[in-house]
């Protein structure tokens, strides 16, 4: 079965992201795909390289990034979310004339992949806060 | 299983409270967005949520936008199912009169429905 | 199948799952994850879990009880699961809802 | 005077609101904030509300009412302060206590 | 103005669960550090902060720490003086046996006389 | 009278920055003093120079730092909270190796300059989330 994940709340704050990627790798387990992995709102916030990680750490980027390393699941964080937050890609770092902030193995998208995931996935999950 | 099933239905669920937190103004934005690509998308308003319907509220200060604004942006993007639950209304002294936008307005059983006849759901 | 999955999260708020249990339909599945595990013990949650349509199946995650240190405390209070059981109910339930 | 002024914010929670008037003492003021301007809409909030010792004051603040569209219909359920009435009370109680 | 009062009393108010929050955490090293600068530092655990005494948490995955393993610390960092609040035991079925650090029970009353009898309070 | 805050909630998901400022520019005219004021927790994120802010926008770091230039009350955010969520001074950030976020006019600094306020001022406010 084909699975989309909507991961809402913070990665430092609320469980959400470590709840998302025990669901992931559970349903991998089990025989599941990933999709694709939607980061959206305070979730935005796990595609910053300025998030300290461990690799040890369940729910940071980094084990997200070895996730989607190894499964070929899709990292998207909501392109409004992140840049309200701060976590820019090199064309709207350059623009702002700050620093990029975007961690590898995650992209920047719109709403629009959102919505692709809900119609063409078997189940979407939502993970809050 | 690529092939977009333009078919399946979406049901977005606004529980939270509008206010300086930017989920509600993030939530409109993804109920729109969805509205605009996925037809069959339906909006149910309960718990905290009623409260994003009610009239006279300020703009968002981070992005200017209310769902006072939003309402006919809503439409614009194929949104016109709109429900409330009529028990959350009446938790906050409500009515539909209160509301900045005509919903339909749904009693228990009739949102317990709405999960049901939808193929997806979103809560926010 | 027609169940709906709920998450509940978040917070041991006993309006969040008060909320949840009124909108659940019969056979829906409720998983208590997070912050929610305390809910249990609640004297006004248990028992608002204890009078649920008993055609609501209410769980909670193992993993997270264990980790606030309830493991064993909550056997006694209500079904414990663990990761792969809650994806088995993904997979059972065509759509889910989350609470939070 | 020995008041303590309590800060209520974060969420429009009755338990919340509970706890706050549970744990103040006669005298004390209670200003809420944020979303939980919110509460007085709220049967069960304001009846919490009326039914408080009449020794303990309860306000919310005029701005986080009228940006929620609340202005005119908060004026009949509670009193409501500005932002300098605000910094007043933090003058006039000696210490303050957050809740949220 | 500027001289330091050591006399000044502190109530530390401990209000929220523990889990992956990084806030509880957080407060538990805020109380530490207030009661090394602060001699007359008080916690008081009460409402769901009662449920950082619970014995048997993991610890915190960020940081390493929990409540258990910084009972001691607390104790080196000058901080005896430990209340919860008895009413809130009671709603989450708990008893004084269940914690794993030894704290003075506290009624409402007495909850209310700890406020009034500090200088400064901070909720957390 | 002397005034010192500690702030705790996030500056995107909350308005407690916001309120802060209310509560410091209120304290102002009322002819008082901010002494000192303490992002703590999520509020540590007030402080990061990636935030997209506005300077029409009350509460967010530049409205903050505007504050802090005109009336001298300090800035501190606290080290922990501030490494945890990628806030990185130059040294830290140089350890790291990924670029410094720290904005202008906040500093990093310990918990002990929360309880130092806390002795010396007259009142401590609390801006939860």
């Amino acid at each position: 079965m084909k699975f989309s994940l909507l991961v809402i709340g913070d990665p430092v704050a609320t469980p959400a992201c470590r709840l998302a990627l025990r669901f992931a790798r559970a349903a991998l387990a089990e025989g599941h795909e990933i999709y694709r992995v939607f980061f959206f709102s305070d979730a935005a916030r796990i595609a910053s390289r300025c998030l300290q990680t461990d690799l040890e750490l369940a729910g940071t980027s980094r084990a997200w990034e070895e996730f989607a390393d190894s499964t070929g699941a899709e990292l998207l964080t909501c392109v409004s979310s992140a840049y309200r937050r701060g976590i820019l890609d090199e064309q709207e770092a350059a623009a702002q004339q700050v620093p990029a902030t975007l961690a590898p193995s995650f992209e920047i998208a719109g709403l629009g992949q959102l919505a692709e995931a809900v119609l063409t996935s078997d189940r979407v999950m939502t993970f809050g806060r | 299983m690529q092939e977009i099933n333009a078919e399946k239905s979406l049901l977005v669920v606004l529980r939270h409270p509008p206010g300086e937190d930017a989920l509600t103004s993030e939530s409109l934005d993804l109920a729109m967005a969805c509205g605009a690509f996925i037809p069959a998308t339906t909006l149910l308003f309960r718990d905290a949520g009623v409260l994003q319907l009610l009239a006279g509220q300020a703009p968002d200060l981070d992005t200017g936008t209310s769902i006072e604004k939003t309402v006919h942006a809503l439409r614009e993007y194929g949104i016109t199912r709109c429900h409330v639950h009529s028990g959350s209304l009446a938790r906050y002294g409500l009515r539909t009169g209160d509301l900045c936008m005509p919903c339909t307005e749904s009693d228990d059983e009739q949102c317990r429905l709405l999960m049901k006849d939808h193929d997806q759901i979103i809560g926010l | 199948m027609t169940a709906t999955l709920h998450l509940v999260s978040g917070s041991a708020s006993t309006e969040l799952l008060a909320d949840c249990i009124a909108a659940a339909s019969k056979g829906d599945v409720i998983i208590l994850t997070g912050e929610a595990v305390y809910l249990p013990l609640l004297g006004v949650a248990s028992r608002a879990i204890a009078a649920a349509d008993t055609s609501l199946r209410i769980v909670a995650l193992a993993r997270d009880l264990d980790e606030r240190g309830m493991g064993t405390r909550a056997a006694a209070l209500i079904e414990v699961i663990d990761d792969h059981e809650m994806v088995r109910l993904a997979v059972a339930c065509p759509r889910s809802m989350s609470w939070y």
